[in-house]
């Protein structure tokens, strides 16, 4: 699909950049200039928009912070681990199980997805938090004393205020006999979640990969998975899949992830990555320090998913290709099962998608196997690497928005009236109130998993209950 | 052995299947919840969150009002989320997204940039500007920067821009909730103050109230006892507003004229003694007209004070309608009293709808046992203490300031409960119990349209006992044997 | 082996467990099923009560009115204690106590000395009479003996005694409510008609209802509209009356003025137009003014359709109040959808309210699967089926006219659903289905408060949605495994 | 406690009787004649009050009729047989789950607590239902092949319109091999229910009495618990505590029944009869027959209990008889702390009663273990020798009811203002209204059971909610 400039009827380039000049206009000067960069009709092969800058100011920007990216994103997930948001109450408790990374384990046992924060108050801002974070280390290793280890996720004040929890941190790793990774992750650093999931992964590289080693001997089909965080079960099913292919999972990361499997990774034959925003400096790191190859990947929709596994395939033996066209072969029918049944009430139908980390692109061809049109794309926090991942997945001339505002998506979809709007929560219900039918797709809606041959059906299953039902021929009105 | 780092390398481990077991046992237990209570640093599930949402969320309450967060752009991003997820609605609130070099110049040029462009896009008629951390911390001069911006001709003359320090290391949301009303209103009412003018009306505080059906219900109150109002400030059309195809980020909340004319009311009535104390304190100070403050009417005699309250002050009788419901609201609790009589509770919450679940609980023969509040003071638990002692149900209940919900856990699994009271957050604890969570706090996650039942006034007492009720008998009719299986409960 | 009277005698037999467990699964097959279908004469669990039973309901609505069965005393106890227990309310009704010389002399002196003490003890302003199956049989001319009590004095001139044939062995409890309603009109309006008086007022006449909170719901919604009304009858206020320490036997109901001058109604609107039929078929006759009959209003187009019809009746607009609640209603069906989307259901209950399910769930995207009325017409199979033929989600979905109970507990074995909507009875199949009960319809035994939540109107819609999805919701909390428990949903 | 004359202060024969006068007062004529003889103050030793006559016409009598007294009391609670409600849909409708005659045993397998109806329409009242009933009775033995029997219960109709269902019931049982028990027990036979339980006891000596024997040998402690319908499981625990002190129950009548066992009653050597009014007729019958000694007794709170098991006792050897004093033992400090633990809240506390069968003496005595007073109890449908057994167990001068009417009620309720009225659903909203506390005493208003030891403290606790719930102190308004 990503070969033959796809184009959507009654969309051009003129026409796309007629309705930018439309929204920009409404902007001020200072912001008009800011904003125009990142909006632009697709050329089908290259970055068209500029990205990764600081969001302008006054917008209603969805985007997050690296806080965000480090705790929501990369760490969170991590199941055997404490993770502690260092700082005031907030952070934590907005954080606390509103990203779907679903996890196995006992809660409070051996899982621990629970929030756990130092509580700054106005005497630890005076005083510093050092010395309550010493402490509530302590505690924490006293309380859930299964825990394999412990990340210290700094939230503002704590790096306004020029606390050490590095130093904190080597001391207590020390007399508590666990890790504990202090991450410099304050949500004013860097213009997005993205330095977040930067941050993380570096302290991965400092103070994880390579600590631990598998008991097991390796094998030549020992991979990871990296990048799914396990939304709505999204990691089961991806794991299976790989598994029925013949790899071995050694470890996934972070979604469902144990630090000590983790730890090992630097061991497998190849890294698998799925969202490569939040995970290919991880990924560079051991392809530099341990010659782990990697290869991204799409699991989103059988025509991906296919063309994932053959690529996949390629990297191993004949078993593992022969297994890939078996697997293919037997959920082939199935998957068209699906397409037949939802395919016909699908078809033609204009989706518009705004979220972040691979979603904006590696969907795009599971609609299309359902039929759908993306009519427009962009991301909240995407570098220039994404957006050239992205112009070929899109059609020509649709529209591409980077770190959009709400009033720029509100216009668009004025313009544009999409039969689906696929974005956050912050979104959901502004489209609702216009009558467009919605789905979260950071979160799955509370559905889910996505990926993989287990998660087409569902996805199809999702997308035609939101823009087929019954209830959006209601809001008319006959008064 | 070593990593590359220098680090120890260790082999993976996988859990032991009994040291699990006797892990997931021991957190049971009396010692556990001992050492559990000895924790003096580690918070644990906290069941509040700071300042800037509260600020967030009365803001909304007011006309045309676009919140403003002076600070990074993620922290808006998580208050509006919550405000999403809680009222399945809009949240139109933006930042003016410092970053790090904020920390070295301020943060003036952002907020200047960000009112310039939120004013241009969102049009409001009103921005109330708070901070989250970062400002706080470096101290951004909030009152100076505003006032540049309105000589540099970034705010229109005539736009009022209130603005509140809302630092998330100290109080909760509710206290945010109360810095930015008490910005709002001293903001709108400035030089309104006009001697001899009485508007007649009665201004409502409501405090802190993520459910909008509470304000609906203060309404019909209101309407059917003939007393004109202000709410102060009002969310029911701004978070339950109609789906008809356009939408609006501004769909309601009281308006600035009314707002800034409460000032001269006849009577200013808070209802949220805890989370608007600071408001009402500087209101009984300005404000024209009788002031008074009661606990948030829930249950039956603190809902009969409220009625009371404003017969008193508007010498008006208690209308008829009202009071018939009264006794239809008794009707029901006495023909429902045997599902819920005697039965244990735990309850968490912000202070003023904690006082408001016990006192109902109470009022049903139904015991308040593990009272929690995880942001609370000294005085809120005399407060409660007070209302334990005047019932014989109130024995034996006891009551934790500024404890977390996984105290409450301890709590539930060494000293046993029927129920949780509480918002979204306590369902792991309660699942842990095995224990039903009653969803009448903020935010309710995970249920949808909780925030259109009333849970203030006589309806809202029928609405607790119907929810709390037939869900006991939901639990009976799904676990007793099969010989117990009954056409009639 | 033989006992004393002949009959052999046997040894105790035990069940014997394979056996039972062999029968215990048979009766979920398919097989089971289509031996169940083939009942002719058996009926087993049918969810449809007798005459007399209606009749009572209706004649409780009118004003001082006091219900009077002629025939057993039993009867009145049956019927009685059936309202008892669903509204958790007084029910005061006589009976005139029939017993065997009735089948010999027939029931004249048992209704005159009836009419006589009911009337000393409970001081009627109406008494509504109304037959049980003796009188029926054995032919008891009620006509002939109330004329004859009128005459001996027994009933004063001026107390209207409007009474109706109720025979259980034909139709079921709307029938006996249609019956006793018409009577209770006709007698009421005899003589009333005033060539050219008009009261400018709409009579509505609900049919069956035992919801208190859908008539409250229906006089809010004129009271927006400003159409004065008269409800024929309105059961709200006896169903639903305040406890304030004193027992009132006639705690509300339409007034006998009311009902008698509803004959020179601006308009007249029946909602019940299968349990009103014949009231509303000889009004059309006999009043003055216009007359429409619609379905129940449940579901947002058949509300829709509710308010046009006022919006017509009286040439005034629909007023903005009931345009955002209606705009509320769909913003919280569209928020809620994915919660029921596709579910199937099991529904059963009178004609009007099946008619209602099964247009909610049309509209939510829900399918009523199996649809059972135990006491219904090829008519309404046809309005059934014309409203599945409305929408793609009533493909596959089945209508089951004059079946029972037991006969749903097959369709819920061989055919499962996700959940049951109807009264109390069907409680014993849902628990052998595993699957939810919402207990909407009449009677519901084993809830408290159902009836006071409107199921009619926009706010009937969110009150069963927020019912429904709730209840999905903690069904999947209850049940999901550890790793799929989550703070969202 | 039957010996001393008790009294309660202010309660004498003249006040009582100025109170029954004064109600009196508003009948008519013909009416007061009628109903005066059913009301009197208790003059401690004898039938004071006139009953089992008819009911007086229009004065909102409680009663029932003699089809509620053959299904909802005497056969319904029989488990494994199928009762038909032979007539118009009501009749087993209105009886059907609403008297919480609890069973064992799996619906529709084992046990039959459904609706069954012969739904007659019009068509039958003309030709008759005889054909339908045949047809639905070989319907039934299809559908629930282990049903041990069917009972056809006629309703009105059957017995005007001169169906024989007798003949139809006895060609039936032959063809399908199980009992067909015909019973006449048409709602308009008699003056209350009480004509349905003996037409019921009278089938069963007909039809179903010697017609099985147990295949376990006799032994000197086979009993059988007669009277007990298992309401909220009393059954289950007389017959728990029956057990403990080593006799064996070898039928329950009818609650939890079994139709064999029942069959096979007449091998017991002793019958126990809790309600004697619904199963005296039965008990004479085996006495007479089978000459099996009957004892009343009464498991109503731990005075009675205790009193009842020595009474037991005595029937029997030493080995029961110092079971009996290990029972007591055992139990008298248990139940010692449920009165001290309600005793305080309730002292002194008036009890206004009025119900059916036992209860309005029998549990007299459990409510003065609480220290409570009855001052006014009545039956719906008792008979002479009922109220024989009453007087001396009431206080003197306390008013005795017969078949009140509500109005009668509500009047005494007035003027003696109870802390509790215990009577049943249709009466319950009434006193509530009035501000009184009540529990319904037919249903355990869906608590239960109140027999036995394990009884009492659930009837403590009921008691004790109902009266103190604070509920009742919201009545008064403050407006």
């Amino acid at each position: 699909m990503s070969n033959a400039a796809k184009r959507v009827e009654g969309i051009t380039k003129e026409s796309t950049q007629e309705m930018i000049d439309k929204v920009l206009e409404v902007y001020p000067e200072k912001g008009r200039k800011k904003r125009a960069p990142h909006l632009a009709p697709n050329d089908g092969v290259s970055s068209c928009v500029k990205s990764n800058r600081k969001t302008v100011p006054g917008v209603m920007s969805a985007r997050g912070c690296a806080y965000a990216g480090a705790k929501g994103v990369v760490w969170g997930p991590i199941r055997d681990m404490v993770h502690i948001s260092h700082g005031p109450v907030g952070c934590g408790w907005y954080s606390w199980g509103t990203r779907r990374n679903l996890m196995s384990g006992i809660n409070g046992v051996t899982n621990f997805g629970m929030q756990f924060t130092s509580d700054f108050q106005e005497k630890d801002i005076v005083y510093g938090g050092d010395k309550k974070l010493k402490q509530l280390l302590e505690e924490a290793k006293g309380l859930f004393p299964l825990a394999k280890g412990i990340s210290v996720l700094s939230e503002c004040p704590v790096g306004l205020i020029g606390d050490d929890i590095n130093a904190v941190a080597k001391q207590s790793a020390k007399e508590l006999d666990i890790p504990v990774i202090p991450c410099n992750c304050e949500g004013f650093r860097g213009v997005s979640q993205s330095l977040g999931h930067h941050i993380s992964n570096d302290t991965i590289r400092d103070f994880i990969i390579g600590t631990r080693e598998f008991a097991e001997p390796e094998s030549p089909y020992d991979i990871a998975l990296i990048g799914d965080y396990n939304i709505g079960g999204d990691v089961w099913s991806a794991k299976a899949l790989l598994e029925e292919i013949g790899l071995n999972v050694k470890a996934t990361w972070t979604g469902d992830g144990e630090l000590d499997r983790i730890a090992a990774t630097h061991t497998v034959k190849l890294n698998l990555i799925h969202c490569y925003r939040s995970m290919n400096y991880m990924c560079r790191v051991m392809e530099e320090k341990y010659g782990i190859p990697w290869l991204e990947f799409n699991f989103f929709g059988p025509s991906k998913i296919k063309e994932s596994l053959r690529a996949i395939g390629e990297r191993f033996d004949d078993r593992i290709k022969e297994n890939v066209e078996k697997v293919i072969a037997k959920y082939d029918p199935i998957m068209q099962a699906v397409i037949d049944e939802y395919r016909p009430r699908l078809e033609g139908k204009k989706v518009m998608i705004y979220v972040g980390g691979l979603r904006p692109r590696h969907t795009v061809g599971a609609y299309e196997d359902l039929g759908m049109v993306v009519v427009g794309t962009g991301y909240e926090f995407a570098h220039g690497d994404d957006y050239e991942r992205t112009s070929p997945e899109m059609p020509v001339d649709t529209v591409i928005f980077d770190d959009a505002s709400e009033f720029e998506l509100e216009k668009f979809a004025h313009q544009i009236k999409p039969d689906l709007v696929a974005s956050g929560i912050k979104e959901k219900y502004v489209f609702q109130k216009m009558g467009l039918p919605f789905r979260q797709m950071h979160s799955w809606d509370y559905s889910g998993p996505y990926h993989g041959y287990q998660g087409f059906p569902i996805f199809a299953r999702d997308i035609d209950m939101a823009v087929n039902s019954p209830t959006w021929s209601l809001i008319k009105s006959p008064f | 052995m070593s990593n590359q780092l220098g680090l120890a390398v260790k082999p993976v481990t996988e859990y032991d299947d009994a040291e699990v077991k006797r892990v997931a046992e021991w957190i049971n237990t009396e010692e556990y919840k001992e050492k559990n209570f000895a924790r003096q640093a580690l918070v644990i599930n906290p069941a509040h969150a700071c300042q800037p949402l509260g600020a967030e969320l009365v803001a909304h309450a007011f006309e045309g009002t676009l919140p403003f967060v002076h600070g990074s752009q993620g922290c808006a991003s998580y208050y509006r989320s919550t405000l999403n997820r809680h009222f399945r609605e809009p949240a139109p609130a933006v930042s003016d997204a410092m970053t790090e070099d904020g920390a070295v110049f301020g943060g003036q040029n952002n907020l200047h940039e960000g009112l310039e462009n939120a004013i241009a896009l969102y049009k409001p008629k009103m921005v109330a500007v708070f901070t989250s951390c970062m400002p706080e911390i470096i101290g951004d001069d909030l009152t100076a920067f505003l006032k540049n911006a309105r000589n540099k001709g970034i705010i229109p003359a005539d736009m009022p821009t209130p603005y509140a320090n809302t630092p998330s290391f100290n109080g909760s949301h509710i206290h945010g909730y109360d810095a930015m009303l008490l910005s709002i209103l001293q903001t709108l009412t400035a030089g309104k103050q006009v001697e001899g003018r009485c508007t007649g009306k009665l201004n409502l505080i409501p405090g802190f109230d993520a459910n909008t059906g509470n304000f609906r219900e203060y309404k019909r109150i209101l309407e059917a006892f003939g007393i004109p109002y202000t709410i102060l400030g009002d969310i029911s059309d701004v978070f339950d507003s109609p789906l008809d195809g356009t939408y609006r980020p501004y769909p309601g909340g009281t308006t600035l004229d009314d707002a800034a004319d409460s000032i001269n009311g006849k009577a200013t009535l808070n209802l949220g003694p805890y989370s608007a104390a600071k408001t009402f304190s500087w209101v009984k100070d300005s404000y024209s007209g009788k002031h008074a403050s009661l606990p948030m009417p829930m249950g039956v005699t603190k809902t009969d004070d409220f009625l009371k309250k404003l017969s008193e002050l508007f010498g008006k009788p208690v209308p008829e309608s009202l009071k018939e419901e009264r006794g239809r609201a008794v009707d029901a609790m006495t023909d429902a009293h045997q599902y819920i009589h005697n039965k244990k509770f735990a309850v968490y919450g912000d202070p003023d709808q904690l006082l408001g679940y016990v006192s109902f609980l109470l009022e049903m023969g139904a015991k308040p046992y593990h009272i929690l509040c995880s942001k609370g003071t000294k005085k809120l638990e005399k407060e409660i203490q007070a209302l334990l002692d005047t019932s014989p149900y109130g024995a034996g209940c006891k009551i934790y300031i500024n404890k977390d919900l996984w105290h409450m856990r301890s709590l539930l699994m060494t000293d046993p409960v029927d129920a949780m009271i509480g918002d979204t957050h306590g369902k792991f604890a309660a699942r842990d119990a095995g224990i039903p969570l009653f969803r009448f706090g903020f935010p309710i996650f995970d249920r949808v349209n909780k925030h259109r039942y009333p849970i203030i006034g006589y309806q809202g007492v029928v609405n607790m006992l119907t929810e709390i009720c037939n869900k006991f008998l939901d639990i009976t009719d799904e676990t007793c044997e099969d010989r117990f299986f009954e056409m009639m409960r």
